[in-house]
């Protein structure tokens, strides 16, 4: 088990290197990075000046062992319109993005993965057909737009629940609902085809014929089997809540790391920008070296053939 | 070796009579098992044997109620002990099944769940069907183990199937086979996952737990050999009914359905070191499951057939001694070499 | 059946051995290992000869398989054709190795791919050779399919549309089409069932008649060899143990681990039924490959001289060879 | 992480006993395309020309001879023809972005799986950074540095999405090559190259379309998200989301129809393309795991 997860610890460190790297070059490839942090209508001397302040007329594999460096050390520069540490600015939103992230991930798997146990228990049900319609919907649920459409309905017309933040737990609601719609969907559909996959293998036939009682044979036996898929499917979602939590933070003015991303364009703060990405990549890469762990802890074979 | 029992001196433990299963799919639906009948006595042994297709897996499946969504019991009846299962309750079943009908998977590689240990697994069949505590079960399942031949049983019951080899983990499937000591056991192929060497030792394996336990023994396989060491009586399958039934060592004597006749032919040609170069076969393919005719299945293959065969299905008719059952309208007579 | 001819045979394997090193896992503990999967492995197929190569799982019949067809290369030793080290050869003298060479493989789903016409399956060693005119191909395809038993009309249908007999009989039309020399027969009926088996088995004795090809015929099936084969060598775990003409073997059974699969065979008739006497232990695998002689655990007549000392395999005047120290030459 | 496709499930997610052909959604693709190519031959009026005269007017308005099925927005534009005239820009980067992804990606899979060793290796090591982009936050990242547009988009996805088409195509590579027809193409000659095309891409073709299929309707839904956010095609092109977020103010005075009319077509495509996709997974590729 050690050295299973030795190993995936170092996978995911030389993922982190890896885009560490094509963060770097992409900058360099697309654009002047001293003319990015000088700002839209900076002279050319100002943009010297930085060049040379920033260390940005070494050659390209120094500057390039310096970012790398200067990550290691969490130093992600500073933003141009707070004039503040960037990691600072980002510790301070990074809870409120946390908040709906959580409360989005745990409303899909409480919703999701039950309601995937039993439509896989009974397929072509009315339950099942109703459930697989909808969860046709909620994957083309455009998130910003269900969140639009519940502002509308809840804060607007029924002026039940508040449209922006800072009302404690009433204010997570809209929003979270919002982001679920597809992950709910997502984890709904990949529940149910595990689930029948695992229901149609040899060894489920054979707890049946051993006699035991079907909430066993479904709790213990098929849904174990069935949370390897599921996990890995969270996993590869993991980006797709992140990409759907910029625009809903937008849309209900969230304090959080994607509204503070969106901003930076707007300010053209470019090392902001640039520090985000690189949390967000790093975020990504944690949760997916936690699923190898979780991978190891469900089945024995991972961990202990490795 | 087992003594043989004459057929119906004991009363039969199983008895199954005009069963009927029927399979749907996009293309139609057709009778898997059509029409068949046999019984079974305690620590007796029946072969079931046909080649693929012939719904010789469907009839076991058919007997623990397990089939798959798409197929179910039309008609017929399935008596354990006197009792009709056909009409039995889910919960009812499951009582049956394991304590009462056992079966042995085809194959081990994969019909033991990969992510528990292997003595939880037998340990849960026991928990299943009997009031044993957990650490109870366990030990039990232990002596199961070294009851089936495992090295090492306490510390095997630690192993995942994973680590085990395919011949073990054959024995291991045994061990949940007999766990609950059932009256009927069914073997689904039980040697063809294994090596040549391992099929013997486990052959012999499982005729000792018959002698142990007593239980009635199905064995579902295509291989000859397997039923001339094992069997006390043979089926013969053939598209989804069984074509002549007898004792094992009447069938190899003097077959009369000429399937059975031509299937025995080959079988015992490729295990003769002597003969010419030429193998005995069958001409023709095996018929597909939709779309079969009226008459009998095998006459499109049959040296013998005549117009009647093609017409009419025959009905299953004796064919000399007691238990000698035959469904053909032109039965062979004399030996089979 | 053919005798051995005297002179230089077909295809020979001189001291063949293939060693696989287990990569250490990054951060395991475990020490890296060599797996020895064959180890000196002999053999000569004449002219016109079947010859059986039986053993069980992992005695490395298969990988001998590869080694011959060159999808795998051996660790040391050599592969004799005509007497051309195959393990040399490149360019036009490849080709025509490989056209002297086919194989056919057991499992007659995975034989055939599923997205190709029969046509083209069939047709693409001569395609491949690009020696042939489009309407040569097609000639030798048909006649290469009514050697088998099909007809013009399986041209343009695809492998799902044939059961397993008539898949396996495409895959050997396949192999003809360049008038191969030899056949490497990899468990070639041991998918089917046992009234086509018959069917297949006879086509290849029938081929093998018309068109003088050899054979060497990989199988477990101890029974089929025995009846097909001129000669025979059984394997147990990447050695050759025994081997010799087919009806000496069949008589004396020299080696114990060839005693013990003439024992394990089911009996024909129930009347032949025995007590069967299992030999002992688990089947061991290349991963744990006992010291001495491979098969000594499972060997009732095991001495001390066999855990530690590898025997060799010595003939008689007859051709007839046994690895083990038990018996006398 | 590529490890990890085996370990997704191969069953079809909704398979049903009806193997119906979705009329409806193929339907709605064919919608999209003629709209898409022909915007001017189906929209009723000009999306960009203001009319004041009918500001903010609910659908089934006439307004100076002219019916505004779907209403106008607050500049007086058909709601109705910026949707049509909005189909473009999603057809048009869906379709450059899924097929330079499908082409990269599917050539790198059929090497790696085929090749092995390090060339795998490099693939999948990339694949697996890449795979777990998002695709909203580093085209976000890439407007920082350039103007914005349909391209940042663009460049982005085919980044993020090769890797899906390169994890599938070579799970299915390492399946294949150890199937025995691509042993028999050995054995009679046969070139790698007609290994890889001959044999091996026949076979991967389908599970290419299919994921082509569903992940249109990701494309769609990415695109949408950056206009909606301002990074998209420049205003006053008409596109989905940007028409989105311009609906926006007029929603809090329940003007709800310059948003839900442009959300409702995302739905549509994306639901369209969902659908067709799974149908094409059930029709020609029963095993393809669930990606």
């Amino acid at each position: 088990m050690g050295s299973f997860i030795l190993r995936r610890l170092a996978y995911a460190i030389l993922s982190l290197a890896l885009l560490s790297v094509t963060i770097f070059f992409f900058v360099r490839v697309t654009g002047d990075p001293a003319a990015l942090l000088a700002g839209a209508d900076a002279s050319a001397e100002q943009i010297e000046r930085l060049r040379q302040e920033f260390g940005l007329d070494r050659s390209i594999p120094v500057q390039l062992v310096s970012f790398l460096f200067d990550l290691v050390r969490g130093d992600l520069g500073r933003s141009l319109f707070y004039n503040i540490p960037v990691s600072e600015l980002i510790m301070a939103r990074l809870p409120a993005t946390l908040t709906i992230c959580a409360a989005t991930f745990a409303l899909s798997v409480a919703v999701g993965v039950p309601t995937g146990i039993w439509t896989a228990i009974n397929p072509d049900g009315w339950l099942d057909r109703a459930a697989r319609a909808i969860a046709m919907f909620g994957m083309a649920l455009p998130s910003f737009w269900a969140g639009l459409i519940l502002i509308l309905v809840f804060s607007v017309n029924l002026n039940w629940l508040p449209a922006g933040s800072g009302r404690g737990f009433s204010s997570v609601i809209l929003p979270a609902v919002a982001l679920s719609g597809y992950f709910i969907a997502s984890n709904f559909r990949i529940t149910r085809s595990a689930m029948l996959d695992v229901l149609n293998t040899e060894f489920i036939t054979l707890t049946r014929a051993k006699g035991l009682a079907e909430r066993r044979i479904i709790l213990m036996h098929a849904l174990r089997s069935s949370l390897i898929p599921i996990v890995t499917l969270s996993g590869i979602n993991l980006a797709l809540l992140i990409n759907s939590s910029v625009a809903v933070e937008t849309v209900f003015g969230w304090p959080g790391i994607g509204t503070l991303l969106f901003d930076s364009i707007a300010m053209r703060d470019f090392p902001m920008a640039q520090g985000i990405v690189v949390v967000i990549g790093v975020f990504i890469i944690l949760c997916n070296f936690v699923i190898d762990v979780l991978y190891a802890y469900i089945d024995p074979r991972i961990r202990l053939a490795a | 070796m087992s003594t043989p029992i004459p057929p119906h001196s004991a009363p039969p433990v199983l008895e199954v009579e005009e069963l009927r299963t029927s399979l749907g799919s996009r293309r139609g639906r057709g009778n898997v098992v059509d029409g068949v009948s046999f019984s079974l006595s305690a620590g007796e042994t029946l072969g079931i044997v046909g080649e693929s297709g012939s719904g010789k897996t469907m009839l076991g499946m058919s007997l623990l109620r397990l089939l798959p969504r798409a197929a179910q019991i039309v008609s017929g009846s399935i008596r354990l002990d006197g009792r009709d299962i056909v009409g039995c309750t889910v919960a009812e079943m499951r009582d049956i099944r394991g304590a009462e009908i056992a079966l042995i998977p085809q194959d081990p590689m994969v019909s033991l769940d990969p992510l528990f240990r292997v003595g939880t697994q037998i340990a849960e069949t026991l928990r299943a069907h009997k009031p044993v505590a957990a650490g109870q079960a366990m030990s039990e399942a232990v002596e199961l183990l070294r009851r089936v031949n495992i090295p090492d049983p306490e510390l095997r019951a630690q192993a995942y199937p994973f680590e085990m080899s395919g011949g073990m983990r054959q024995r291991v499937v045994g061990a949940i086979g007999i766990a609950c000591t059932p009256k009927v056991l069914i073997a689904d192929e039980p040697t063809t996952a294994l090596d040549v060497t391992v099929q013997a030792q486990y052959l012999a394996l499982l005729q000792r737990l018959q002698r142990e336990t007593g239980v009635a023994l199905i064995v579902i396989t295509h291989d000859f050999g397997v039923v001339a060491q094992i069997c006390d009586r043979v089926a013969v399958m053939y598209a989804g009914r069984i074509v002549e039934q007898a004792e094992v060592g009447r069938l190899f004597d003097a077959p009369a359905h000429p399937y059975s006749r031509a299937l025995i032919e080959a079988s015992a040609a490729m295990a003769n070191e002597g003969g010419g170069r030429r193998f005995p076969s069958i001409p023709g393919e095996p018929p597909p499951l939709f779309g079969r005719g009226e008459g009998c299945a095998f006459a499109p293959r049959c040296a013998f057939a005549r117009d009647r065969c093609r017409r009419e299905a025959p009905p299953q008719t004796s064919a000399g001694p007691a238990g000698h059952a035959v469904r053909c309208f032109y039965p062979l007579e004399g030996d089979a070499r | 059946m053919t005798t051995a001819s005297p002179t230089r045979p077909l295809l020979e394997l001189k001291g063949l051995g293939r060693h696989l090193t287990l990569a250490r896992a990054p951060f395991s503990r475990e020490a890296t290992r060599t797996v020895s999967i064959l180890d000196n492995v002999n053999l000569a197929i004449a002219e016109n000869e079947t010859v059986g190569l039986v053993g069980e799982s992992g005695s490395g019949k298969t990988t001998t398989a590869r080694i011959i067809l060159r999808l795998d290369s051996p660790s040391s030793g050599q592969v004799l054709f005509s007497g051309e080290d195959v393990g040399r050869l490149d360019g036009r003298a490849l080709k025509s190795y490989r056209r002297n060479v086919q194989p056919v493989f057991q499992d007659p789903y995975s034989s055939l791919n599923p997205r190709l016409s029969v046509a083209t399956i069939v047709g693409e060693p001569l395609f491949v050779s690009g020696e042939f005119a489009k309407a040569e191909r097609r000639a030798r395809v048909l006649q290469a399919l009514n050697a088998v038993g099909l007809q013009a009309d399986a041209l343009g249908r695809y492998p799902h549309e044939f059961s397993g007999g008539q898949r396996q009989r495409i895959a050997i039309a396949r192999a003809l089409t360049l008038q191969p020399r030899l056949l490497i027969l990899d468990e070639p009926v041991s998918a089917l069932d046992i009234s086509i088996r018959a069917q297949v088995m006879n086509l290849l004795d029938e081929l093998q008649q018309r068109m003088r090809m050899s054979y060497l015929l990989i199988s477990h099936d101890l029974d089929l060899v025995v009846r097909v084969a001129d000669r025979v060598e059984v394997m147990y775990l990447g050695t050759i143990v025994e081997s010799g003409p087919t009806r000496s073997i069949a008589k004396e059974r020299r080696h114990p681990y060839t005693r013990a699969l003439f024992d394990s065979k089911l009996p024909a008739h129930p009347r032949e039924r025995r007590a069967i006497a299992p030999i002992e232990g688990e089947l061991a695998s290349p991963l744990n490959r006992p010291r001495g002689c491979p098969f000594h655990p499972r060997c009732a007549m095991a001495t001390e001289r066999c855990r530690v000392e590898a025997p060799p395999l010595r003939a008689d005047a007859a051709g007839h060879a046994t690895a083990c120290h038990m018996v006398e030459i | 992480m590529f490890q990890r496709l085996r370990f997704l499930p191969k069953g079809d997610p909704l398979a049903s006993p009806h193997r119906r052909v979705p009329w409806f959604s193929l339907g709605v693709f064919a919608m999209l395309f003629v709209c898409g190519l022909f915007p001017g031959l189906v929209a009723p009026m000009d999306p960009l020309k203001a009319n004041f005269l009918a500001l903010n007017a609910p659908p089934l308005t006439t307004a100076g001879g002219q019916l505004y099925l779907l209403g106008s927005d607050h500049l007086g534009r058909d709601v109705l023809s910026r949707i049509v005239h909005g189909s473009s820009i999603a057809l048009y980067v869906s379709l450059i972005a899924v097929l330079f992804s499908s082409v990269i990606g599917t050539t790198l899979g059929l090497l790696a799986g085929y090749y092995r060793g390090w060339v795998d290796q490099l693939v999948m090591r990339v694949a697996d950074t890449w795979i777990a982009l998002p695709t909203v936050s580093f085209a976000i990242f890439l407007t920082a540095m350039r103007e914005p547009g349909a391209t940042n988009i663009i460049i982005v996805m085919i980044l993020v999405f090769w890797t899906r088409y390169a994890r599938i195509v070579r799970g299915e590579v390492l399946s294949l090559r150890e199937r025995d027809f691509v042993k028999l193409a050995i054995t009679a000659g046969a070139s790698p190259l007609r290994i890889l095309f001959v044999h091996l891409l026949p076979n991967v073709i389908n599970s290419v379309i299919v994921l082509a299929t569903l992940l249109i309707g990701n494309v769609i839904l990415s695109e949408a998200t950056l206009s909606f956010l301002g990074l998209g095609v420049p205003a006053p092109h008409p596109a989905w989301g940007a028409m989105l977020a311009d609906g926006r103010n007029g929603l809090m005075s329940n003007r709800w129809w310059a948003t839900v009319f442009p959300g409702l077509a995302i739905i549509l495509v994306v639901g369209a393309s969902n659908v067709a996709g799974d149908w094409l997974r059930r029709r020609l590729d029963p095993n393809l795991r669930n990606l």
